[in-house]
Formats: structure tokens, C-alpha cells, sequence
């Protein structure tokens, strides 16, 4: 009975949190909104008693994306979104359009309860599981990831020393 | 005292300068300044590469009692009337020869002063020279930055000329020394 | 040369497409912790770096110049001590010897010792607390600071029983000082003076090999030999920057010329804020040597020589010089013949030591600007006189 | 440097040494404690602080007895307006360099101490608001009627007035001066003693040599009515 | 939701918000007393209870000054700048202080009332303990950038922008280093870890333990912006930096929030390296393992106050130099040389220890001690030698130099 609350609580923060990050005008406060939207998903991946991934989920979004982002902001102009500029994309019509059909397709499983595959085997969600898992079968796909992730922090590095290029040789260090 | 430095030979290779005995300083017109200041600066007699001081004195309309004494012997003293003048007074040292100073001096009037900048030649002039533009009103041709360095920039006139009266005091609070004031209205007041 | 408005000559800004980052305008005004006083620093950065530095000062200027022409020669005495108001002794020292050569008064033996022990002992405590406060600046909470101010007050306790006040002294007259140290001071100023390289051992211990404090120092504002002398820079920043020019050596005014004193400095290649901070630290072992000397040195006798009772010059024109703990302290004087000096100029030693302070501090990061600020050891009072 | 981090283990030993050495060496804690004191015997007022004489704020274990603070004015006996020294003559007013003496001569003149009919200040207001303590009135004073106090509690709750210290608050007698300032009391008043035993020499010599003058020009008289012929054993 | 979950959950969390700030009135007097008694100072000793009659008071030491503080903070007026971004202004000193509450329940101190709760609760809090500790102390630099940004103030800003550097570029050495304690332990529970160090035999007596633990401590100064690395409230270069405009009970929460913070990853190295509750007599008296868990804490709180006492202040770039350049590969190191270590110890039965017992005492009696002496020495000398070289190579030409003397 208590994690059926819990389940709705979080749940009903984290739509509400999607939804202000995304009408809010002052892009701090959407940015802020987000990371209580992905605080809610981690309390939801706690009830599903994962709590490595909910742990993980904390630390990359919020930890990592949620700077990212405010890093970004940072650097662009007009943040606070005072400055009256309304921004009326005309194809809203169709945007709405595309919306509503993306959510008829999620919803036609619920409406006509298909038979939802067996699950073989409650997947065990231990953190010892997880990296036996990610040891044997996975290793190649680990490995592939990191070589990626490092050539993209090369790439970012490079992109920002151009920027600036301080001309004098000789400077001291 | 660091031996001084001798000033004949200066005078000989530029005949515009003088030399004024009694305050042992060397009077240089404006327009040779920069041109003889380098030179000091380079040559090696003198080496003169450290500009210590720079300041400006304002001399008002005055007359001077002169005791002058006649062919036949008589002294009597004429009075002369001493033109306005303002002077810009540079002090210059030699570290390298450790030499004593050599006081370098430009005139000008004071209606309109207007004195070569040596900024150009010992980067020390360059706050001296900005104080001297703020406090006497001189001017400094090709002076880098030349703005108030002292009063804020709204401020008018420049306090340290002799004739400069002061504003009145609007910030003037009643105090117990208003007694003590109203004397010194009385009395004398700071010229 | 460094115009007002160009940024920093040797940092040119590459404006990526769409993306004009604007500089950071930060006043670091008159009221920031780390000013000495009150003097304001309009910084342009662009990120950590700093790309223009304007200072700006007056906030102090109290015309000190005109103070000084209308009031007589002895009434601008006590002003001298609010010039540098943390070496009261050498400002006056430097007013008298310029009076003392508009007038020739012959100063007698004991009061020449007493001058040069005064002067030692403000040079002791101006190099301490200038290296309390740089170290101050760099981070460390307060206790390089108070060690130092330990020191001082040990100091200070000895001018209060010569001249009656700790740092307004107006000790000194025209002819020698305005009155004898009370009997009992020489011995208490020998204990201060022995205690002291002990002192100084246990704070170059805390402070000279701390790694920190080396790499945030080292290569931080230099300032090179011709910068420096065309600059007119004078004291510890000049001998830092590889010239030897102390003007107790070149003028040997007053009875220098009696003490063995050694002058440290630097061969000149780098001259920046470490070198500043270490010339300073051997200095001050130098000046107990001459503490030492001074202290054996001294005999009795008068203290005020032939002093005319109304100080009335012929009219003549002087300029007289000290090497004050900051640099060379001038004062030129003009006087005609009235009790009231004609013009009365200070030399301030700060102010000009400023004028390379854009110069150092381009390029580097705002904590460099902060210690640039600190090594170059500026005192507002002087500074706007 | 040696070890990695030598130059900072070396601080951190120094510091360590200062913060077990305060517990044991109490002369490195130079902080003396400014004692408290019950509220009632707190200054109230600059200008009726301490009345009954000599009585100096001992407890302050600041105030040295060299140290000097705002100007007082000496009185020689118990009655401080018939024993005052000061003659009003203006000189440190004219000297003080921030101008913050203001005096008005009194009309007519009062006998003081040394019996002589002196002028006396009717009103001697000292601006400690804009005084700076530089002893400058001290020493240009020829009576010795000003010195420097070592008082320096005299925050007043009023800015303009409580800071104007007027005549009867300034008035000091000489053994509060004692009190406060001993060897400079002392050397003080041995000068004046001094000063005074030299003038009454000179005067005796001068009354003296007046009286011997006056003797020979009565012999001399007495000789030149005699007759001339021996004026040249007067001139050798 | 069952009453005694919610009751256990409440019995859990409710002390340690009680017990952890009283610590921080108690950790404020300290460093006062202490910073004052490095610089021959006295410290505060004039709050206290005033005696009238006697004249006197009795100042208790000066333990009166953090309730005085207190107050102060209370009824200081709460200044909020005119342009500033109020609801952010409002929230930075809360989310500053969550993340810090939060944390500590990871800590396994087993205080009594702890085990007579459900098992399940206690397993849930300590289980994945180390990895939620880094998620939740990530929080810090959102607070620490929410209060830079919404202050519209120059200082501050630059205090914020320097604060999100510092805090991301030392949290990889941090994590690094704790990876070392989980491999040899193998779990990531916390009560595992403590418990693997029981006796004498904690992580921070072996060569490459020791190393992590100092890694681990620098980058937790650099976490919790202590002493070296205050960069973010430098007072002489940006007043004070991210929490400038800030004053009264805010003040306060940041300052709550800091030393929190303090207490949380010192707890957490006490568990990694210094055995957590572990020390002589627990074995006989149980509740002993809470005072010595305390202990340690004051112990590494102590030495943080020292270095704040005596230790100027690094510069940015110098700072992120020395975290890219000097503790991360150094870290990158430590691994490598613990995991040899450790497989040629344990020669591949590493999977078989059972957590019940010390791990090393495990490993210890199956190898030879010519064996188990020639790895430690190994260990120790290549962390130093690398150490240097990484030092010489950043910064190379810092070297006290000789001076001239003229006659």
C-alpha cells in the first residue's frame, strides 16, 4: 500500500517538473526544474529497489548533466528571459499534432492489455549482479564506450584552447 | 651629499638654457625640453636615467627690493615688479654614476601654462605630471593619459595655485566650533 | 606605450563567431579587503584573467601641500607622521633633514644615534607588518599577521615611552628631537632588538619554503631592471628588480657612513613578487645589525642642538631625501624668508612605485593582481597626501 | 625542495610549536585583557569625570605613564581658578597646528600663585574632536600651564557639545599631573625651580650690582664735592 | 505504510539531526579557540553567564560564544539584493545544507539505538552506501552555484564559476580513491568496509592504503573548500566570494551546511581508512566503537583547523593543475599497484574471503612475509618516486633562490 503512494507522489513531481522546465521562460529556473525532475525518476528507480542505478542516475544527471548545463548557460546572453521576446514558433499547430498521436501509440498497450512478455527471470538488481554482468558479457561494449567518451573530452578540449590563444610565447608557466 | 653634477658643459651645447644661480637650477625653454632631457638621459657624462621629482610652483605677480649698487658706490634699493610665472621643477639623479641631482626646470606662464610632457623619456613623470595638471592647471603636450589623478574629475579649478579661493563648504555642519569659525571669518582668512 | 584604452598588448581576444564574451568589469574598490587603504583598481577580465587594470586614487587626498604653506615650519611636523602613517619616524626625519639644509643647524652627536635607531626600528616594523599583510593577501588566515604584529607592538611600546604616542610620534625637531628617551630605553630597546633574529628564524621557518606560497609568488609580477629605473621605482621593489641603489649608501646622510650594513638585491633577471618579499626579510637583518652598532655605538649629551626659537629661512631652495622603509622619501622645500614655507612638496615613494603596477599586473589572475598590489607595499595616507 | 612537501610540514611544525607554546610561555600572548568593570563606574560624561583629585582609571592596564592623549591645564594649589598658571597670552592657539584652542582673555587681571596681577583665560575651550594630541602647545607654552593627559575615555553621547571641553573641565592640578606623568612631573618642575632660582639670582646679582652702583656714584659724589685732584685714582 | 517502518525510518535520521549540529556548535568553538592559541591570541572568552552581584562572570571558556553566535544569526537582518533572484537567493543555503544532512546517515556509527531496528532499513541506509555518498555530495555544487548566480553580484559569481571548477575537478580523485577500499573490500556497504577493518588492521596501514587516504584527504579539503583550497570565499581577492550578500539565519545555513560537510567526509574517510568504529576496548565494551568513531572525526577535524591556521591559499589554474595533473594520476596509479598487490597477495582466492573476518589478516598468514615485505616496500617507493616526478614535472622551476649583498 505505502509504495502505491510513494509511486503517485513521485510521479505527479516528476510531470510537474517536466512541465516547468519546459514553459518557464528564465532558463535557470527550467534548468533547476529539470533536476527535480530527475531527482523524482531516481526516487522512482529506489522503489523498483535498484538503488545502484538510482544512485548512478543521481550522480550523472544531476551531478554531471545539471552542471553541463549551467556551464552553457553561463555562456549565453539574456538568461533571465525578461526581455519580452516572444518566441511563436508558427508550425505549433503540427507540433501539437505529432504530440498527440506519439501518446495514442504509448497508451494502446494499457487500453488493450496486449499480453506483456514473461518475465523469465526477476532480474536480480544488485550492484554484484550488475558488474558481473558488465565484466563478462558486456566487456566489449564497456570498453568501445570509454575509448568514446575520451575521444569526445579530447575533442572538448581542443574546441576550448582554440578559443582563446594567448599570443605571448614566452609567459611565465 | 652624492657629488652634484656640473652644469657647464649643458649649457654650452644648448645656448637656449640658463642657468639660475641663486636656486641652482637649470631654466630649459618648453621646446627644447624633451630634446635636451633625452640627451641628459643618454649621454654618458651625465647618465641621468632616474626623473625622482616632479613638481610645479605657481609665483604670483610680485614686487622684489633690490639692493643695487650705483657706479659710485651708493646702495639703494629699487623696487621690481617680478613677472606671474609657473615653473615645472624635475629632479634628476644618475643611478648607475650615483650622482646628486641636477634640478631641471621649465617656465611658462600662468595664464595659459603649457610645458613639454617627459613622460616619453622616465616613465616616473607620469603620476607627477597628472598631479602637477591637477593641482596648478598645467598642461602637458603629448602627455600619454593626461586626466585628474587627485580631485574627482568634476572638480573645478586647481587648489594649489596661490590665488585659488576655497569653495564654500556646503557640507558645513553646525559644530561647537562655530564660535571658533566665525573668528577665523573674522580673523584671518586662509589665503 | 601602454595607452589607456588598448587591452592588455600581449592578450588579444579571438571573438568566436556569435559569441561575443564580454569582459568582466569588476571595481575592486575603495572598499576591498585586500587594498591597503582606501584605492580602487577598475580590473577588465575575461574569466580569471586580468586584460586591463585602471587604479584610481584621491579618495585619501586631504592637500597636505597647501595644509603645509600656510601654517609654520614647525606647526607641518605633526602632519609628516599622518603621511605614512606606519613609519611616523622616517617621515619626520626626512622633513628635518630637508629644514636642517635650509638652515644649516649642526646636529649634535647623541641626537644623530637616537635619529638612526629610530629610523632602524620603523624600518623593523614597517618590513614586518608589509610581510604579514602580503601574506595575509595570499590566504593564510591572520597568522603570519599577528605574529608579526606581536613583533610590533613590542616596537611601538618603545616609541610611546620616547615620543609619547605609538604611531604619531612628532618626535623630531629642527636640530635634533624634542626631547631625550627616558632612562631605562636603550636597554629595553637592546632586549627588543636581540629577541628579534629569533623571531625572524622561527618566520622564515613558517613562511620561506612553504611550497604554496613559492609557486604563487614565483614568477608573479615582474618587473624589469630599465622598467624599474625609468619607472623612478625606489626602496626594496627597486633592489628587487637587480639594481643597487640605497640612498643610505649613495647619499650617506646623517652618520650612515659609521655602521657596516650590507644592502641585499637581486642579480635582476626576474624581480618579481617573491624576490620583493625576500629582499624585505634580509633587510630586516640588516637594519638589527645597524641596531646593534648604533645601540653600542651611543654616547651622551644634548639631544636639541642650537635651534632658533622662530625657524625662519633665508629664501633658498632644498631638496632633501631619506631612504624611508618604502622607498626614497623627498622633500623639497622652498622658502622665502617668512615663517611660512613658499611651497612644501612630498616625494611619495608609494605613488610612484604605483605607476608600474598596470604594467605587472596584464596577463596574470586576479589573486596575482591582489599580490602584486600587496609587494608593491603602498600606504594611502601617502599616496594622496 | 627535499621532501615533497617539506617546506609546508616545516610551517605546520612552527605553528604547532606557537599554539603548545601559548599554553606554557604566557608572555607570547601579548593580548592583556581590558578588565571589566561594574557599570556604575563607567565615564557618564567627559566633562564630570574624575572630580575628587588624583583619581586616575588605574585599573586599564593600558595607559603607560608616558603616553599622552588630549591637553589639561595646570593649577598649582587646592583652588583651581586662583592658582591656574595659564596667562591667556594666545601663543598655542596661534601655534596648535589643527586650530582647535579658542581662548578669551579675561578683562582684568587676578593675582595668582606668585602673588604678581596676571591675566586669566575667561574661556579656554579645547575641540578634542579636532585636536590630534601632537604636544605641539606644550612646548611652544613659556608658562608650562598646558600638558598632555593620558585620559581617554570621552565618549560622549552628545557630538557637538560633549566634545568641547571647556575651561573647568580641562583644569588639572599639579600632583594629578604627578600622578599620571611622574618623571616627566618631576623633570618638569625641577626646570621650573631651576628657572625661578636663576632669575632670583640674576635679580639679586642685578639688585645687587644696582646697589654697588649706586654706592660708588654716592662716593663719587662725595668726591667730586671734595675736590678734583685725585679723579685719576678713581679711573684706574 | 506500517507504522514501525516509518518509526524505524524516524529513529534512524531524527538523532543525527540533533546530535550532528550540537557537534557543530562544538567544532565552531574549537576552531576559534584553536586558530586563536596558533596566533597567541586568548580566543572568545567573554560570553558567558554574568554574575552581577560578584561583578564578575563565569565564561564557561567561551563555550558561550556559538549560542551567541546563534542568536546573533537569528535576529541579524536578513538582507536580500534588490535585483537578486529571489527564490533562488532563498533556496541556495537550503540545498547547500540537504545534501550535507542527508549524507550522514551513511556513516556507520552504530549508535544503540540503531540495532534494535529492522534490519531492513539499516541494510537499505548502509547498503550502496559509498556510491549514494558521492551522488548526494555532487548536490553541494548546484547549491554553491544556485547562491553565486542568484546574488546579481560580480564577487560572487566569480566565486560560483570558481566553486563548480574546483568542486568537479577534485571529486574524481575523491571517488578514485575510494575505489581502492571497495576493490580489497569487495562490497560497497559501509558496515562491511568498517567491519573488514576490525582490530588494528585498518586500510590505512598498507602502502597503497596510505596513499589513497592522503589522496582522499586532500581532495576532501578541496570538497568541503577548507584551508588551501578556499578559493570559492577567498576574502582577499573576492570578499566572500558565493555567499557575499548573504546575511543573517542564511549566513548561518551555508556556514551549518559547510561544517557539516566537514563531519560527513570525514566520517566517510574514517570508515575507509581509519577502521571506522574500530579501536582498542571495543571488543569488550561495544558503545566504546561510537566514542572512537567520534574521536577519529575530531581527529581528522583537527588537522583540517591546523592547516587552516597555517597554510596561504592556491590559485585557480595552480589548483586545477594540481588536481588533473598531480591527483589523478597518482589515483590512476594507486589502483593499478592495488590491484597487483592484492592479486599477487591473495594469488586468485581474492572472490573466497568472507567479509565476516579482516580482510588483511586473511591475506596476511597465507603469504610469506619476504614476499608480503618486498611488496610493501615496492608500493611505497614507486608512490613516491611517481609523486615526485609528477611534482617536478608541473612545477619545476619553484626553488628558494640566492641573494647578492652589496657592501
Amino acid at each position: 500500500m505505502s509504495e502505491q503512494i510513494a509511486f503517485w507522489i513521485l510521479s505527479a513531481i516528476a510531470v510537474l517538473g517536466a512541465l516547468v522546465a519546459v514553459r518557464k521562460r528564465n532558463l535557470i529556473h527550467g534548468v533547476f526544474a529539470l533536476m527535480i525532475f530527475f531527482a523524482a525518476l531516481s526516487g522512482l528507480f529506489l522503489l523498483l529497489l535498484a538503488e545502484f542505478i538510482a544512485a548512478v542516475q543521481i550522480l550523472v544527471y544531476i551531478g554531471a548533466v545539471g552542471i553541463l548545463l549551467l556551464f552553457a548557460i553561463m555562456l549565453t546572453e539574456r538568461v533571465a528571459g525578461d526581455d519580452g521576446r516572444r518566441m511563436t514558433s508558427r508550425g505549433w499547430f503540427w507540433g501539437l499534432v505529432v504530440a498527440a498521436a506519439v501518446f495514442v501509440v504509448l497508451l494502446l498497450p494499457a487500453i488493450q492489455q496486449w499480453p506483456t512478455p514473461e518475465v523469465t527471470q526477476a532480474p536480480d538488481p544488485s550492484v554484484e549482479e550488475l558488474g558481473h554482468k558488465l565484466m563478462n558479457p558486456y566487456v566489449m561494449t564497456l570498453e568501445v564506450l570509454a575509448l568514446l567518451l575520451t575521444a569526445a573530452l579530447i575533442g572538448a578540449v581542443t574546441a576550448a584552447q582554440g578559443m582563446r590563444k594567448p599570443k605571448e610565447e614566452g609567459s611565465p608557466e | 651629499m652624492s657629488h652634484t653634477v656640473n652644469h657647464e658643459s649643458i649649457l654650452g651645447k644648448f645656448p637656449g638654457t640658463n642657468w639660475d644661480q641663486e636656486a641652482g637650477a637649470l631654466i630649459v625653454p618648453t621646446v627644447q625640453a624633451k630634446e635636451i632631457a633625452t640627451w641628459l638621459r643618454d649621454n654618458d657624462a651625465f647618465l641621468l636615467d632616474y626623473c625622482s621629482n616632479v613638481t610645479g610652483v605657481d609665483y604670483l605677480e610680485c614686487e622684489v627690493k633690490e639692493k643695487v649698487t650705483k657706479e659710485d658706490g651708493t646702495v639703494e634699493t629699487v623696487t621690481r615688479t617680478e613677472p606671474s610665472r609657473m615653473d615645472v621643477v624635475y629632479h634628476l639623479y644618475s643611478m648607475q654614476k650615483q650622482t646628486g641631482p641636477l634640478v631641471f626646470k621649465q617656465r611658462t606662464n600662468r595664464e595659459q601654462p603649457e610645458v613639454e610632457s617627459l613622460t616619453p623619456v622616465w616613465r616616473s613623470c607620469e603620476l607627477q605630471e597628472r598631479e602637477v595638471f591637477d593641482l596648478f592647471g598645467v598642461n602637458f603636450k603629448s602627455h600619454p593619459d593626461q586626466r585628474r589623478i587627485l580631485m574627482w574629475d568634476e572638480f573645478e579649478g586647481h587648489p594649489m595655485r596661490k590665488d585659488y579661493t576655497e569653495p564654500f563648504d556646503y557640507e558645513w555642519e553646525p559644530t561647537p566650533h562655530d564660535e571658533i569659525l566665525e573668528k577665523h571669518q573674522r580673523g584671518k582668512v586662509i589665503v | 606605450m601602454s595607452s589607456a584604452t588598448a587591452i592588455a598588448p600581449n592578450y588579444e581576444l579571438i571573438q568566436q563567431d556569435g559569441l561575443e564574451t564580454s569582459l568582466l568589469e569588476v571595481s575592486m574598490g575603495p572598499h576591498h579587503p585586500s587594498t591597503h587603504g582606501v584605492f580602487r583598481m577598475d580590473v577588465k577580465l575575461d574569466g580569471e584573467t586580468v586584460v586591463d587594470l585602471q587604479p584610481v586614487f584621491g579618495y585619501l587626498h586631504r592637500n597636505h601641500e597647501k595644509l603645509a604653506e600656510n601654517m609654520s615650519y614647525l606647526g607641518s611636523m605633526p602632519f609628516t607622521d599622518r603621511l605614512d602613517y606606519f613609519n611616523s619616524m622616517t617621515n619626520n626625519w626626512a622633513y628635518a633633514l630637508a629644514a636642517e639644509k635650509l638652515v644649516e643647524i649642526e646636529v649634535p652627536e647623541r641626537a644623530d644615534y637616537l635619529r638612526v635607531i629610530m629610523a632602524e626600528l620603523t624600518r623593523l616594523v614597517n618590513h614586518v607588518s608589509l610581510v604579514g599583510f602580503f601574506i595575509n593577501d595570499l590566504g593564510a588566515l591572520g597568522t603570519p599577521l599577528l605574529y608579526a604584529f606581536r613583533e610590533r607592538e613590542k616596537i611601538l611600546d618603545l616609541f610611546e615611552q620616547a615620543s609619547g604616542a605609538r604611531m604619531m610620534c612628532n618626535y623630531f625637531r629642527f636640530g635634533g628631537l624634542r626631547n631625550d628617551v627616558p632612562e631605562g630605553w636603550l636597554d629595553r630597546a637592546r632586549d627588543v632588538v636581540d629577541h628579534f633574529p629569533v623571531f625572524l628564524d622561527e618566520y622564515e621557518q613558517l613562511l620561506c619554503e612553504n611550497e604554496i606560497i613559492l609557486s604563487r609568488t614565483q614568477g608573479v609580477g615582474c618587473l624589469s631592471r630599465d622598467l624599474a629605473i625609468s619607472a623612478g621605482i625606489t626602496g626594496p621593489m627597486l633592489r628587487a628588480s637587480g639594481v643597487n641603489y640605497d640612498i643610505r649608501k649613495v647619499d650617506k646622510y646623517s652618520i650612515y657612513d659609521r655602521f657596516q650594513f650590507r644592502v641585499p638585491y637581486t642579480d635582476g633577471n626576474v624581480g618579481d613578487c617573491y624576490d620583493r618579499f625576500m629582499v624585505r626579510m634580509l633587510e630586516m637583518r640588516e637594519s638589527i645589525r645597524i641596531l646593534k652598532q648604533a645601540l653600542d655605538g651611543i654616547g651622551d649629551g644634548p639631544v636639541l642642538g642650537n635651534a632658533p626659537k622662530v625657524f625662519k629661512p633665508k629664501p633658498a631652495e632644498v631638496y632633501g631625501r631619506v631612504e624611508a622603509p618604502k622607498g626614497e622619501l623627498g622633500f623639497y622645500l622652498i622658502a622665502d624668508g617668512t615663517p611660512k614655507p613658499y611651497r612644501y612638496r612630498v616625494r611619495p615613494p608609494s605613488l610612484i612605485n604605483l605607476t608600474v603596477l598596470r604594467d605587472m599586473c596584464l596577463g596574470q589572475k586576479v589573486a596575482d593582481a591582489v599580490i602584486i598590489l600587496g609587494s608593491i607595499d603602498i600606504v594611502l595616507g601617502e599616496v594622496d597626501r | 625542495m627535499s621532501l615533497l612537501g617539506g617546506g609546508i610540514f616545516k610551517g605546520m611544525a612552527v605553528t604547532l610549536r606557537n599554539f603548545v607554546g601559548s599554553y606554557f610561555y604566557k608572555d607570547r600572548l601579548t593580548t592583556n585583557d581590558y578588565s571589566w568593570r561594574p557599570s556604575d563606574k563607567l565615564p557618564q560624561h567627559a566633562g564630570e569625570y574624575p572630580k575628587e583629585e588624583g583619581e586616575q582609571l588605574r585599573d586599564t592596564t593600558t595607559v603607560t605613564n608616558y603616553s599622552r592623549n588630549f591637553p589639561m591645564l595646570l593649577h598649582d594649589g587646592s583652588e583651581p581658578m586662583d592658582t591656574i598658571r595659564c596667562v591667556a597670552c594666545q601663543i598655542c592657539e596661534r601655534e596648535c597646528p589643527p586650530q582647535c584652542i579658542y581662548i578669551e582673555k579675561s578683562t582684568e587681571k587676578k593675582e595668582n600663585a606668585g602673588g604678581k596681577p596676571q591675566f586669566y583665560p575667561a574661556k579656554f575651550d579645547i575641540d578634542v574632536s579636532v585636536c590630534m594630541s601632537c604636544q605641539i602647545c606644550v612646548e611652544v607654552c613659556p608658562f608650562d600651564a598646558i600638558v598632555m593627559n593620558s585620559q581617554f575615555e570621552l565618549s560622549t553621547p552628545d557630538r557637538f557639545g560633549g566634545l568641547l571641553l571647556r575651561r573647568d573641565d580641562l583644569l588639572k592640578s599639579n600632583d594629578y599631573y604627578h600622578n599620571i606623568h611622574p618623571e616627566e612631573a618631576a623633570a618638569r618642575d625641577k626646570r621650573i625651580a631651576e628657572e625661578k632660582a636663576a632669575k632670583e639670582a640674576k635679580k639679586k646679582a642685578a639688585a645687587e650690582a644696582a646697589r654697588k652702583k649706586a654706592e660708588e656714584k654716592a662716593k663719587a659724589d662725595a668726591e667730586a664735592s671734595e675736590g678734583t685732584p685725585d679723579i685719576q685714582e678713581d679711573a684706574e | 505504510m506500517s507504522l514501525e517502518l516509518i518509526r524505524d525510518i524516524l529513529v534512524a535520521t531524527v538523532p543525527l539531526l540533533l546530535i550532528f549540529p550540537t557537534l557543530f556548535a562544538f567544532t565552531t568553538w574549537l576552531e576559534r579557540k584553536a586558530l586563536a592559541r596558533i596566533q597567541n591570541r586568548i580566543g572568545p572568552n567573554k560570553v558567558g553567564v554574568p554574575l552581577t552581584r560578584y561583578g564578575g562572570r563565569f565564561s564557561l571558556f567561551g563555550l558561550g560564544q556559538p549560542m551567541a553566535d546563534g542568536i546573533k544569526m537569528l535576529f541579524k537582518e536578513n538582507i536580500v539584493p534588490r535585483d537578486a533572484d529571489r527564490l533562488f537567493h532563498l533556496l541556495a543555503p537550503i540545498l547547500a545544507l540537504i545534501p550535507a544532512m542527508l549524507v550522514l546517515c551513511f556513516l556507520p556509527i552504530d549508535f544503540p539505538w540503531i540495532n534494535n531496528i529492522q534490519d531492513s532499513v539499516k541494510a537499505f541506509m548502509l547498503d550502496g552506501a559509498v556510491i549514494f555518498f558521492f551522488a548526494i555530495t555532487g548536490l553541494n555544487t548546484l547549491a554553491v552555484f544556485m547562491a553565486g548566480w542568484a546574488s546579481r553580484n560580480k564577487y560572487s559569481l566569480l566565486g560560483g564559476m570558481r566553486a563548480i571548477a574546483q568542486m568537479v575537478s577534485y571529486e574524481i580523485p575523491l571517488v578514485l580513491s575510494a575505489v581502492i577500499v571497495v576493490m580489497m573490500v569487495g562490497s560497497l556497504n559501509a558496515a562491511e568496509i568498517a567491519n573488514a577493518q576490525a582490530g588494528w588492521n585498518w586500510f590505512i596501514f598498507t602502502p597503497w592504503g596510505l596513499a589513497a587516504f592522503i589522496i582522499f584527504f586532500i581532495a576532501a579539503l578541496a570538497e568541503t573548500n577548507r584551508s588551501p583550497f578556499d578559493l570559492p570565499e577567498a576574502e582577499s581577492e573576492i570578499i566572500a566570494g558565493y555567499f557575499t550578500e548573504y546575511s543573517g539565519f542564511k549566513f548561518a545555513l551555508f556556514f551549518l551546511g559547510e561544517y557539516i560537510a566537514m563531519f560527513a567526509i570525514s566520517g566517510l574517510a574514517v570508515t575507509l581508512f581509519l577502521g571506522g568504529g574500530a579501536g582498542p576496548g571495543v571488543a569488550a565494551l561495544p558503545w566504546l566503537s561510537v566514542i572512537w568513531f567520534l574521536v577519529k572525526i575530531f581527529a581528522l577535524i583537527a588537522v583540517m583547523i591546523w592547516l587552516r591556521g597555517t597554510l596561504p591559499r592556491l590559485r585557480v589554474d595552480q589548483l586545477m593543475g594540481f588536481a588533473w595533473k598531480f591527483l589523478l594520476p597518482l589515483s590512476i596509479l594507486n589502483i593499478f599497484i592495488a590491484g597487483s598487490a592484492l592479486h599477487l597477495l591473495a594469488g586468485g582466492r581474492l572472490a573466497g574471503l568472507d567479509e565476516k573476518q579482516p580482510i588483511l589478516r586473511q591475506l596476511m598468514e597465507g603469504a610469506n612475509p619476504l614476499v608480503v615485505a618486498g611488496l610493501w616496500i615496492g608500493a611505497l617507493l614507486i608512490l613516491y618516486v611517481a609523486a615526485n616526478g609528477l611534482n617536478q614535472l608541473s612545477r619545476a622551476k619553484v626553488r628558494p633562490r640566492e641573494y647578492k649583498y652589496a657592501e
